[in-house]
């Protein structure tokens, strides 16, 4: 009965356009923010922070941008390997060329220049759309990749072409490096994470958001309504990056701490940020969150009772895996075509009606 | 079974407590499925098997039974970070990735954790400097040692003289394919013969261009730094263009059966690496009765044998012995993962050790020190026969030329210690 | 027809100057002409009618104002000076919203979220400002709301505000369509058969808002519309076109008495 | 003529051979969306599977033998016998149907109506899932397959064009493998047309790939059409998995030609089989004859994936509906 919009009544148009309309959600959600920012690190291990919640934290961030993209302006880009792989290396090269320089600096430039680089593979959408678009970003992926195993400057001329992420600190507590904290990974991801949520969040709801959308539903509705698509698709190009590159600077500095191009931002990567934002739901910043902790917490569920409970040989539980996470896709798909996202917003609206559903 | 379940629900505990128990506990971060199963089988096969070989045998190491965590990485870095979480709470004593991308990421993981890694023929080169990488270990052999020792195979072959002759390197375009290069190169200016460079994109499939242009250039010889599906196109395309099976040399990574089984006859004659000759041990028949015929073994049993198998049976014995090493120096039978490791820099392979095992001749007398923990670096060349479907060792084992390699990794290593702000010494 | 003074009609509306001026239109397809050289001119405040049979080119010549198609010929004049060659976003910048034959309305966007799109013109934020939110973003977001409340009122879909589009009937959506349109507070507004596909009930309801508009916030308006008799109630003046050209051209009463526009209804044999 | 020239057009020939093998691939993408929309990213592993399951049915495997191991403590390898691949090869093909038949039947009868990214979305799920079972059904090794197929440049090629040039001109080299794979891609493309042309059912399938309504209306079974186009798409698969395994092996790799095969796609469109032939040519001769004379003297080789790519966005940019597609009006 506590979900109830009755009686929360709307005094303003700020309050009425604010994220969590229903009050009982603006709690949960701060219940959230304060065990994530106020409980969890004082409780996280290596084990929980390297398998679970950094992946999850920095896929989230990918699966952001992605969807930024793909969600919220309808431009389907396979690309998003090679854009993490920008944020990677540009943060290498900043990190290595600037070591005075904050890290929190060095991402966020990498983010920036991620950015730039985005838009630039952005300026086909304007003339190709839809699944043609996507196999065009594969040229980005394929292109990057290539690009930062070639020219030696990117990875400092190393005997090995990997990039290593020297040590860094954020306020006298190392960030990167082997020395990292489990909850120093853990809580400058989620600051990242928190604060390319709250600019997604603000810029869908807003007026670029209206066009990027509005771009999305019916591209040349919009165009004669007044949006500029180039400027649209660009922004959305630029955004998504930006978000993007952060991921990937993260991925590589926090998380990793080496990487080598081709494993770790090939062509899988790509499709593996995409699969977030579809099944977790298009045009939903719940659904990134969603779809990367599937994606990031299945396998390993799925691993740890096949394995560590039933006892099973490796090999059989990771076929078993591929099996049972392709079948709960299409399972979904039968079931609930827009993703967890749509599913969760149909548990809501159900509960807001309990116990009258008529 | 329901305190199994109540454990995994527990999952954070699980993983992070545990290291009561009393076994000598091995992870095995093993690859069965994705691009590279069918390298990644048989060494896990190998590997699980001689340490089930040994507690089938002689109850353990030192009285302490060996307990194997396999855990499966399907070669993806995330996967075997995760992998190495999972277990190292569970007390792991030693790491074999057989990754060059897992290494990578483990090498600053397990010095922080003070967990030794051996890399075995794969992994960081520089590693072999014991000074900057305490925790690292990659004796015997490691790609440098192999470029080099292709090449002093190829002067043996002229008879001592590589000059005006070309040969052609063809690697797979990522950091593990590049590494000979720097070698390559450097031993080309010492001995005059040309060295040309082709790239094969991951994966591998599509060579076409490459051999075209071998085909074109008729290089004298064509080495190959290659895995996965790239090995196995190459040796077709190879025996495609007609180039000369003798004159193609594989690393030890691009010379296992499924390299070449696919081309049939055509690959006959082919030649690799290999740091571990395939030959009958007599230690194979004790797995078969021991463990296979008993029902324990890690796989489905066919890969015994076979030249991946032998490695990660050699890999096991080699962790094995700075166990037994370790309990030797520190006098306890439950050692602890420093421990290994001190057993690991005063390993000392003798050939008589190793009849002992019932290996003879699996690799080279090698005893690994502080300052070197790279091994002897020798290498060995073998050819494949298709009509018998064994591959031959050609030769013995020969040496790198350590006057190219060891500036090399003290380059390298030193460029590491300068980035990672590590002053190099003993521990 | 320039240069007819400004008057008050019948019902007491301000029709003023000339506001767009269409000089010599021709606009082809590959080889076929779908605009055969045609010129007329909307005055302000009035409301005017394109009509004419199926093909006649009437979406077309309303393509071409809103900037969609670019004509071969001729000159589009807007508000006294010639408009060159422009994208349609630029068009709807200088104040010329529309709506759509077949609905294009944004189907994955709530009904309020489509209105808003409608103040894309005027809202003038940049990306870091819209990011951070609080403060201009959020400001101009709810002044621009205000004004949307207030067409939402006007046209009574004050209900269906935040109920997707998608779910909507289509009477509903031709509605919201219009509201979108009307947030641009436009200076011409076009109607692309507005009460096409619906019941008399929806037409009459359709018409009442068309002259409200026009009335309370004195727009002008352009419309295509097929009902007669929808056309000749609503308009001040008339286009008729037939086959791309322009046949006709005056107050209703003189069209409707034009033999040439007869002969086009009447389905007369074109030579 | 010069050494050089002639090695270019060698490059281009062979270029021309590898765009018929990645036109192979490109087929079944084309046949599926053509006919319901569905861009079928499962239709690598559909190669993968097939070959697979042609390599067991031959070598006589027990399917799932690894899963009922481990679950009965069995021992169970193979039956014993060995299947001769013309049968083999039919077996394949009819559980290729049958794969077909359970795809429309479990998972897109459900799914009519959906929007273009969903359908795409439970193929990915398809995609996982049909690797998995490929994995438990017959094991995740390296596979031969014998099926006889000539291997090796043509001797007789090279002995009659080795005089064209000087003596740094030895021959045109052309794969006896690849011109079977052209072959094999010839007729498969005329058997699809003339089925296309001539049979009720080919004629239902245009009309379902015209319009859905108008088809329906008259009478034709959307699910029966689709179970048509997913066979198909399904033996083209085989093909393809036998033409690229028959050089490296049947492997997991095989399911990642999928890749080669989009640029193809972008280029030929994915709704046209003479633009998927076509395409996969000039994709072929794009990328060989860069990596040739720009990609391997100049920018360190390995370039022709991403080349491959680029050509097809290039042209896109400039020819936005593909090479066979018409001129787009857009309308309001």
């Amino acid at each position: 009965m506590l979900y109830r919009e009755a009686g929360d009544f709307k005094t303003s148009y700020q309050a009425d356009s604010q994220t969590f309309p229903i009050a009982f959600d603006r709690w949960r959600y701060w219940a959230v923010l304060v065990i994530a920012f106020c409980v969890v690190p004082f409780f996280v291990n290596a084990y929980w922070a390297n398998a679970i919640l950094v992946p999850f934290l920095i896929y989230a961030i990918a699966a952001i941008g992605l969807n930024i993209l793909t969600g919220y302006c309808g431009q389907v880009s396979l690309g998003t390997g090679g854009f993490m792989a920008v944020g990677a290396y540009a943060c290498y090269k900043l990190m290595t060329s600037f070591p005075d320089v904050s890290i929190v600096i060095h991402i966020i430039l990498a983010g920036g220049i991620t950015a730039a680089v985005g838009a630039t593979f952005g300026l086909p959408s304007l003339r190709i759309k839809g699944f043609y678009l996507a196999v065009a970003t594969l040229a980005a992926q394929f292109f990057l990749v290539w690009m930062f195993n070639k020219v030696a400057w990117f990875y400092n001329y190393s005997a090995s072409g990997q990039i290593t992420a020297p040590e860094r600190f954020v306020a006298g507590v190392a960030v990167t490096g082997p020395n990292t904290a489990p909850w120093a990974q853990y809580m400058i991801c989620l600051v990242f994470l928190t604060v390319c949520a709250l600019i997604a969040r603000n810029l869908t709801r807003g007026t670029i958001g209206r066009s990027w959308m509005a771009i999305r539903d019916m591209d040349i509705a919009a165009e004669i309504i007044g949006v500029n698509p180039l400027k649209a698709k660009l922004t959305a190009f630029a955004v998504s990056s930006f978000f993007i590159g952060i991921s990937g600077a993260l991925f590589f500095a926090v998380y990793l701490g080496a990487v080598e191009v081709g494993e770790a931002f090939g062509i899988q990567k790509s499709f593996l940020v995409l699969f977030m934002i579809i099944i977790g739901g298009l045009g939903s910043l719940f659904g990134s969150f969603a779809g990367a902790a599937f994606l990031v917490l299945l396998p390993v569920a799925l691993k740890v009772i096949g394995v560590d409970v039933l006892g099973w040989p490796t090999d059989l539980v990771a076929h078993l895996q591929l099996v049972i996470v392709g079948g709960l896709i299409m399972f979904f798909l039968i079931k609930e075509p827009h993703g967890l996202a749509q599913l969760w917003r149909l548990a809501k609206e159900k509960l807001r009606l309990w116990p009258f559903p008529y | 079974m329901k305190m199994k379940t109540l454990a995994a629900m527990a999952l954070a505990g699980s993983m992070a407590a545990g290291t009561a128990m009393a076994d000598l506990v091995i992870p095995d971060l093993s690859y069965r499925t994705g691009p590279y199963a069918a390298g990644g089988t048989p060494f896990s096969d190998g590997y699980q098997d001689y340490f089930a070989l040994l507690n089938a045998r002689d109850g353990g190491i030192g009285g302490e039974a060996v307990r194997v965590i396999e855990c499966e990485t399907a070669y993806n870095t995330e996967r075997g970070v995760e992998c190495y979480e999972a277990t190292k709470g569970e007390g792991a004593l030693i790491y074999q990735p057989l990754s060059t991308g897992i290494t990578y990421q483990l090498i600053p993981r397990a010095t922080a954790d003070n967990i030794p890694l051996h890399t075995m023929g794969y992994g960081r080169t520089s590693a072999a400097n014991g000074e900057v990488f305490n925790w690292v270990f990659n004796y015997p052999a490691n790609y440098w040692d192999a470029a080099s020792v292709a090449v002093n195979y190829l002067l043996d072959e002229n008879g001592g003289s590589l000059d005006g002759k070309t040969i052609a390197l063809v690697y797979h375009n990522s950091a593990y394919g590049k590494e000979p290069i720097r070698t390559l190169e450097e031993l080309s200016a010492m001995h005059g013969f040309t060295l040309t460079q082709l790239a094969v994109d991951h994966p591998g499939q599509e060579q076409k261009s490459q051999w075209l242009q071998i085909r074109r250039e008729r290089p004298d010889y064509v080495l190959m730094w290659g895995w996965g599906v790239m090995n196995q196109v190459a040796v077709q395309e190879a025996a495609n263009i007609g180039f000369p099976m003798e004159n193609f040399i594989g690393n030890w990574w691009a010379g296992a059966e499924h390299d070449v089984t696919p081309a049939g006859m055509a690959a006959n004659g082919y030649k690799s690496l290999n740091m571990n000759p395939v030959i009958d041990y007599p230690v194979l028949a004790e797995i078969q009765s021991l463990v296979h015929d008993a029902g324990n073994a890690a796989g489905d049993g066919s890969h015994l044998g076979s030249v991946l198998y032998v490695r990660g049976m050699y890999a096991a014995m080699l962790a094995a012995e700075a166990i037994a090493k370790a309990q030797e120096i520190h006098g306890v039978a439950n050692v602890t993962p420093a421990m290994v490791r001190d057993g690991m820099e005063a390993l000392e392979i003798t050939n008589a050790r190793m009849t002992e095992l019932g290996m003879e001749g699996i690799g080279p007398e090698f005893a690994v020190t502080c300052q070197n923990h790279g091994g002897a670096g020798q290498g060995l060349v073998q050819q494949w026969n298709a009509s018998s479907g064994v591959w031959e060792p050609l030769t013995g084992f020969i040496s790198p030329d350590a006057s190219v390699i060891a500036p090399l990794v003290a380059e390298d290593s030193a460029a590491f210690a300068a980035e990672s702000g590590i002053t190099p010494g003993c521990l | 027809m320039d240069g007819v003074a400004p008057y008050v009609t019948a019902d007491g509306r301000q029709i003023g100057g000339v506001l767009m001026d269409m000089r010599g239109i021709t606009l082809r397809f590959g080889g076929v002409e779908a605009i055969k050289n045609i010129s007329f001119d909307i005055r302000e405040g009035e409301i005017r009618a394109i009509i004419g049979p199926n093909g006649a080119g009437k979406s077309s010549m309303l393509n071409v104002i809103s900037g969609f198609y670019h004509p071969q010929d001729g000159e589009v004049w807007f508000r006294g000076e010639k408009r060159p060659p422009m994208k349609p976003y630029q068009v709807a910048r200088l104040g010329i919203a529309r709506t759509f034959q077949n609905i294009a309305l944004f189907e994955g966007m709530s009904v309020l979220d489509n209105i808003m799109t409608g103040r894309l013109t005027h809202m003038k934020t940049g990306l870091l400002a819209q990011a951070i939110w609080k403060g201009k973003a959020e400001a101009e977001e709810v002044a621009n709301r205000e004004v949307v409340e207030k067409i939402i009122d006007f046209l009574e879909i004050q209900a269906i505000r935040k109920t997707p589009v998608g779910r909507l009937p289509y009477g509903l959506k031709k509605r919201v369509e219009l509201a979108r349109a009307l947030a641009a507070e436009p200076k011409l507004l076009l109607l692309d058969e507005p009460m096409a596909g619906m019941n008399v009930e929806e037409k009459e309801d359709m018409s009442r808002f068309i002259l409200d508009v026009n009335d309370e916030f004195g727009t002008t308006i352009a419309l295509i519309e097929h009902d007669m008799g929808v056309v000749m109630d609503l308009s001040d003046r008339v286009v008729v076109m037939d086959y791309g050209r322009k046949i006709g051209d005056g107050t209703p009463d003189e069209v409707r008495n034009n033999q040439e526009v007869i002969d086009a209804y009447l389905g007369v044999a074109h030579e | 003529m010069s050494a050089d020239f002639l090695y270019g057009i060698e490059v281009v020939i062979n270029g021309l051979m590898a765009g018929v093998l990645y036109a192979l691939v490109a087929l079944g993408f084309v046949l599926i969306f053509k006919a319901s929309g569905i861009f079928n990213f499962a239709q690598g592993v559909m190669a993968l599977f097939a070959a697979l399951t042609l390599v067991g049915i031959m070598e006589g495997q027990v399917p799932f033998a690894h899963l009922i191991n481990a679950v009965f403590g069995t021992n169970i390898h193979h039956f014993g016998w060995q299947v001769p691949a013309i049968l083999a090869i039919f077996m394949t093909v009819l559980v290729m149907i049958a794969f077909a038949w359970a795809v429309q039947h479990f998972v897109f009868r459900h799914l009519v109506g959906q929007e273009p990214i969903i359908l795409f979305m439970a193929t990915i799920g398809l995609a996982y899932f049909l690797e998995g079972v490929g994995d438990l059904m017959w094991g995740s090794s390296i596979r031969t397959l014998a099926l006889g197929l000539p291997q090796g440049g043509s001797l007789w090629v090279e002995e009659m064009t080795s005089g064209l040039g000087g003596d740094d001109f030895y021959g045109f080299f052309i794969d006896k493998l690849d011109m079977v794979a052209t072959l094999v891609a010839l007729v498969l493309v005329a058997g699809l047309v003339a089925f296309a042309q001539y049979t009720k059912q080919g004629r239902a399938m245009r009309a379902v790939a015209d319009d859905h309504q108008a088809a329906l209306s008259v009478g034709i079974s959307l699910s029966y059409i689709w179970v048509l186009v997913w066979s198909l798409a399904g033996i083209v698969a085989l093909v393809a998995g036998i033409m690229w395994g028959a050089k490296s092996g049947v492997q997991f790799s095989l399911s990642l030609i999928a890749l080669k095969a989009l640029p193809v796609l972008m280029l030929g469109g994915f709704t046209s089989i003479p633009g998927a032939i076509v395409g996969g040519m000039i994709i072929g001769v794009g990328e060989k004859l860069f990596e040739y004379t720009i990609g391997a003297p100049y920018l360190g080789g390995a370039t022709e994936n991403w080349f491959a790519y680029m050509l097809a966005l290039v042209f896109l940019v400039f020819r936005p509906q593909g090479l066979f597609g018409e001129r787009i009006i857009e309308r309001v």
